[in-house]
């Protein structure tokens, strides 16, 4: 399917998600045992055929660039088409959030007027789900619409999508209005924060607002247009997680023990990739114990991992209890050492005999390569 | 210094069927079976010489070379994706005097002698593709190098009742040898070659030449090249090696082989960081425990699902075992499905075969049963 | 959509010699001879799949593959070099009832049957390795779709005497084809079959297996598979096509492809950036052309040192023309060193030939000249 | 020879570079028809053996990624050691002139460390030559010199290699001062600026520098070494041009007119690298005139072109001479036009019966993407 180009926003408030981000964007944070986040979003633009694609990359995006690369790993790495990075000459948070992103896509213009897809997707990074764009651009193509935007309905999980952009429709999947969840209503629909356009009107858009000066976030240009232009909704039936906060980044990976949800995500045709690593196969010792867990290459589990996501070359020494956790590349646990609802960075190493209990509301984080 | 030319290139013979192994060797070539849990055999001579820093490496295939070929692809997982030298398979070939299938494996070696001549090698290495091992070819050179030999042959003490399946060597005390026999029924040594040598390539060349031009040869490399260096008193050297190194000619030994990465006692360790086992990567997420399941003293990949009991196991990428079945001192190579109730013991059950609810299949103390799904 | 279904996937045919080119396939198969300075002529068919957004494509080798081999690579030169499909070279190989030359072009397909199996493609694309042309496969698909077609075959106009050299078809106004000879005495029709096919892979796959079940069969396209399926009332259709086309089979029609290059009316364009021919690039510095020289109405190639006079000439990478030479003409193939005072006219430089100082050879209107060195 | 890693410093005074390094660094300079300035540092590396090697950049780095990706052109696109990006978080010229490049150093003090050879090549992008590191290793290795610089003895062009370094040599080639070519002497030892240490020198130099807060770029630390440490020079024979101001850029490609530097540079064993572009070949029409020209693919000539050198894709018209020029890729020289003593920078389109002449010691640019 050569008709759509992808553009990935990178941009995007990290507050809540502070102690994960402050050495690297949301895209390249660690996340269900051997990806990053990005690499939800990127494989489904490669399974939906995609293969012009564009990263606005803010911030501290080395962790990105070594993730990613040249994108050979989602087949992206091409003499014709591949994936291409912006990023803003004089970069720093402060710059970009007072500025907003549009000055980003202005420096883009030039890479999308020469692409040659009619049509162009654009989204954020920090979705995580499996979903096929295929069936999204046939509707945005069969109604006729300027701009379709896709979202998910909720019935439930007041909490779990707060700060995301809400979307109201009506009977016939106009978009009325957008606005924000505040976690107060039961039934919303979230937007994915990803749009469908003609790639012409993506150019009229980021020209005009550059030409007004009166909006700072091209999504605030689109949100403009409601009303002006015929924006329509597509839904989206899958698994849904948005990492905005460290609860959210926490409640995903716990996620990711439900079979439906890894079945969905890991085990369907349209197969999530990711960056290679070469590591051994895992080693489960005599005695050691493990129940309900997802666990990558590469570790050696001597203890007992129970309710947890283990990333790539772990090691749960003798006797070590991980509960309830997400530990991330290279941490050592030490001997008979008790981690409970735990974030724990990369290269984490605990101690024998420590213990560290966080809540299930209020997971705690431990910063990369800490020793403790 | 040109790109072209390299101090030194491998040659990788990768032919063979591999008739013991059975069932398994049926639409594979035996280079091309997996091993332990993530691998297939040929990866310990690739990653070998991609630590070894050997970048130019010919593959010589003939016998259902397809699974072969895509796994090695463009040689990516070794490094070896590279625009000068590389990885390349030679298979054999149609010239204007019609085809060539390979006589043996110094006439493989004999048919590519303008690919080898392409890179100017000083000194060529000659590897077979289904042996077990981690060597570091770099210091076999440095010994090659610093003996000044014309032949380097890597050997390994052997037992005297294995000695009468390989060929064997007898050295004096400079490592010279001056005796060679293939699979000798009285040993005069326990010294045996592990088909691993390293030739001055002018050497090497002109002998090819001749050998291929006496109509009684059998082209083989310890049949023929060797026991003729050695008789006409070239310098040809034994380097001796004391690592882990396992021709897993047979269902047993292929069985054992796997086990070994279970023993941490023994010397096959691929957890070493500094020399890691490379292979082609599945796009797969990681391994899921479930909740009722029990693993222990076990290796498990990604892509698996265990709901069952695994002890003293080797579980492949990709392979799902259901609830209630216990597998045990088996292995189950990629792809497999176990389903619920199965029980087995001491067998390797083959690639993306599919054991049925409550089948129960076990081996004993002498064989290892192979579960093909037939 | 899994990433290992494709939609189409082509297969190449690069088996042959081309025999009728003399000296210039005794070292090369004949899709890898050089073609138009930098090219070869596999790269017409491969980059016309890299630009149809064809990402999987096999190439059946057999005869002297090695250069050929080389010259693909790992596929990057047209953007094939990919984790999944790609380019894939596919040699004919042993199994377990032996060894398997490919016996005919249909026979060369049904070797590899479960190497095309893998990707599951609905259409297959059979294409020769050895013609000149800008064709954009993509259209023929949507052609195919269109009719609904099981088969179709991409066919020219050409001249009544021609056509007793192809394949000759007559279709009724709906492109049905009704009636197919291979070679005719009496062309019934001046459409002549492009050796480019679109199959439904269902049909064909079945078509294969019959074909090889029966003792009588040449295993070919054109002689055996599509006549069958003619007179099996399949629905095959013609997809009539209008750019240039050549298939290079001797040397003068070797040479006047190339002549095309230089003459603006023909329909060979290679400065089209939306249609570029890929091919794999050497490394060499831009082309110098010195005080003395004089180059008219001719193409020269990276890493050239022109000195002489070059006048209506192709002139190929990395050739070295001396001082006081003529050369009119000519097509000079890649690394050829052409010496001081030499005149040539209506020649072929074989790839490599060094031409002594002061020799002249003259072709003339009915003769090209292949200079090979010898 | 993996006993080697080398780090290209990019970060330098671009003030009389201006026209040509507005858009871009000094490294993505392009130069002799199908180079870039940087091929030539890159290519020597590759050529002595090196894969370890990590460029820092520096203010407008897009062109130089853009050109040398991912080095898959280079060979190091690898999964053990390869190519490695710096890049100044907080980036603009201003930052790095002030401060100097120690900050930059600094970043990379986690990388430089964790390499396995044993010796560190520094070197910057603005020298072009093609040279192999290995004797200079074996030079630096059998004296047991604390750090080596290479250098070349010049005694002529007084006016060559203004504001380079120079190195004061004694008769045991060791350094006794380094200074700057003012233009003034006729013989001097013009220093390349590549320096061979060992890995553990260069991590200690600037610990130091940081500790201290008395430097502000490397060089300097090095310099504060002559007397304690052992500095040794290193004589190279060969062809040599520095690109550090529009004038010695304009003689560098003039000077690959010459049948000696051709060979030297680009016809040895040792070839130079670039990016692939896959041009078609380059057509000379009827009644075209080309004498002691450096063309490269791609190129039409219908006109008249002497003394110049042509990058890919240039187009000059019937009637149209081009003279003693250097012209960038995809130019396109109109009908009659004429040019002499011209820098034509990419894209750059001459209409018809133009003429613009520069002079030999004063070429004129004209700006990327033009129309004149």
């Amino acid at each position: 399917m050569n008709e759509l180009m992808g553009i990935i926003n990178l941009s995007a408030s990290t507050e809540k998600l502070k102690s994960l981000t402050e050495i690297r964007t949301i895209g390249s944070i660690p996340i269900g045992g051997r990806y990053r986040v990005i690499d939800f979003i990127l494989s489904n633009m490669v399974n939906s055929g995609m293969s012009n694609i564009a990263i606005c990359t803010q911030g501290k995006a080395r962790s990105l660039y070594d993730h990613v690369g040249s994108g050979k790993y989602w087949d992206l790495d091409r003499k014709k088409d591949g994936l291409y990075y912006f990023h803003p000459e004089a970069s720093s948070i402060d710059i970009v959030q007072k500025k907003g992103d549009i000055e980003i896509f202005n420096s883009m213009l030039g890479f999308i007027k020469g692409s040659k897809q009619e049509y162009v997707l654009l989204t954020r990074s920090y979705m995580v789900c499996n979903v096929d764009f295929l069936p999204m651009l046939e509707y945005h193509k069969e109604t006729g619409a300027d701009i379709t935007v896709l979202y998910k309905r909720m019935n439930n999980h007041v909490r779990r999508f707060i700060d995301c952009d809400t979307v109201n429709i009506d009977e016939n999947d106009s978009i009325i209005s957008i606005g924000k969840n505040l976690g107060k209503k039961k039934f919303y629909n979230v937007s994915l924060e990803m749009y469908i356009m003609k790639r012409e009107l993506l150019v009229e858009l980021i020209e005009e607002s550059i030409h007004l000066g009166d909006v700072d976030f091209l999504k605030q240009a689109i949100f403009k247009q409601i009303g002006e232009l015929d924006i329509k909704g597509f839904a989206f039936e899958g698994y849904l997680a948005c990492i905005n906060s460290i609860q959210n980044y926490y409640k995903a990976n716990m996620d990711m023990l439900l079979p439906e949800v890894q079945e969905e995500l890991f085990h369907s045709d349209a197969l999530i990739y990711t960056k290679i690593k070469d590591e051994p196969s895992t080693f489960y010792a005599d005695d050691s114990y493990t129940s309900n867990a997802l666990v990558s290459s590469g570790c050696i589990i001597e203890g007992v991992v129970e309710n947890s996501v283990l990333s790539r070359g772990v090691h749960v020494k003798k006797g070590a209890i991980v509960r309830n956790s997400v530990i991330m590349q290279n941490c050592e646990i030490g001997e008979t050492a008790n981690i409970n609802y735990m974030i724990l960075d990369k290269n984490v190493d605990v101690s024998e005999k420590r213990v560290f209990n966080g809540d299930v509301e209020h997971p705690f984080v431990i910063a990369k390569n800490s020793k403790v | 210094m040109s790109k072209f030319k390299k101090e030194i290139m491998a040659m990788i013979l990768a032919g063979g069927q591999g008739s013991r192994l059975k069932e398994m060797t049926h639409k594979i070539a035996k280079p091309a079976v997996p091993f332990g849990g993530k691998y297939r055999i040929i990866d310990f001579a690739l990653s070998n010489c991609a630590n070894s820093e050997i970048d130019t490496v010919g593959i010589l295939t003939q016998y259902e070379p397809y699974v072969l070929n895509s796994h090695i692809g463009i040689g990516s997982p070794w490094d070896l994706d590279r625009q000068h030298g590389g990885v390349r398979v030679l298979p054999p070939y149609y010239n204007r005097s019609g085809g060539r299938w390979y006589k043996g494996t110094a006439n493989a070696i004999y048919e590519n002698i303008s690919f080898i001549d392409r890179y100017e090698p000083e000194y060529i290495l000659i590897l077979s593709g289904d042996h077990i091992y981690n060597m570091d070819y770099a210091k076999m050179l440095a010994f090659h190098k610093k003996k000044k030999a014309e032949v380097t042959i890597a050997v390994k003490e052997v037992t005297f009742e294995e000695a009468q399946r390989f060929g064997i060597l007898s050295s004096d005390e400079s490592d010279r040898i001056y005796d060679f026999e293939e699979k000798p029924k009285n040993p005069k040594s326990t010294m045996a070659s592990m088909g691993i040598y390293i030739f001055n390539w002018a050497l090497l060349r002109e002998a090819l030449i001749e050998d291929e031009n006496n109509p009684d040869s059998k082209n083989d490399f310890g049949k023929n090249i060797i026991p003729k260096l050695v008789n006409e008193n070239a310098d040809v050297f034994s380097y001796e090696y004391s690592g882990y190194w396992r021709d897993v000619g047979t269902v047993e030994s292929l069985w054992e082989a796997n086990m070994d990465l279970l023993n941490p006692e023994s010397d096959l360790d691929l957890f070493n960081p500094k020399w890691k086992i490379y292979s082609a990567n599945t796009i797969s997420p990681p391994q899921y425990i479930a909740p009722q399941a029990n693993v222990e003293k076990s290796i498990v990949n990604d892509g698996c699902i265990i709901k069952g009991s695994v002890k003293n196991s080797i579980i492949s990428t990709k392979v799902k075992i259901g609830a209630n079945s216990v597998i045990e001192s088996s292995v189950i190579m990629p792809d497999a499905v176990i389903e619920d109730g199965v029980h087995l013991y001491k067998t390797i059950v083959m690639s993306g075969v599919v054991v049925k609810d409550n089948t129960v299949v076990k081996g004993n103390d002498k064989e290892v049963i192979l579960v093909t799904g037939e």
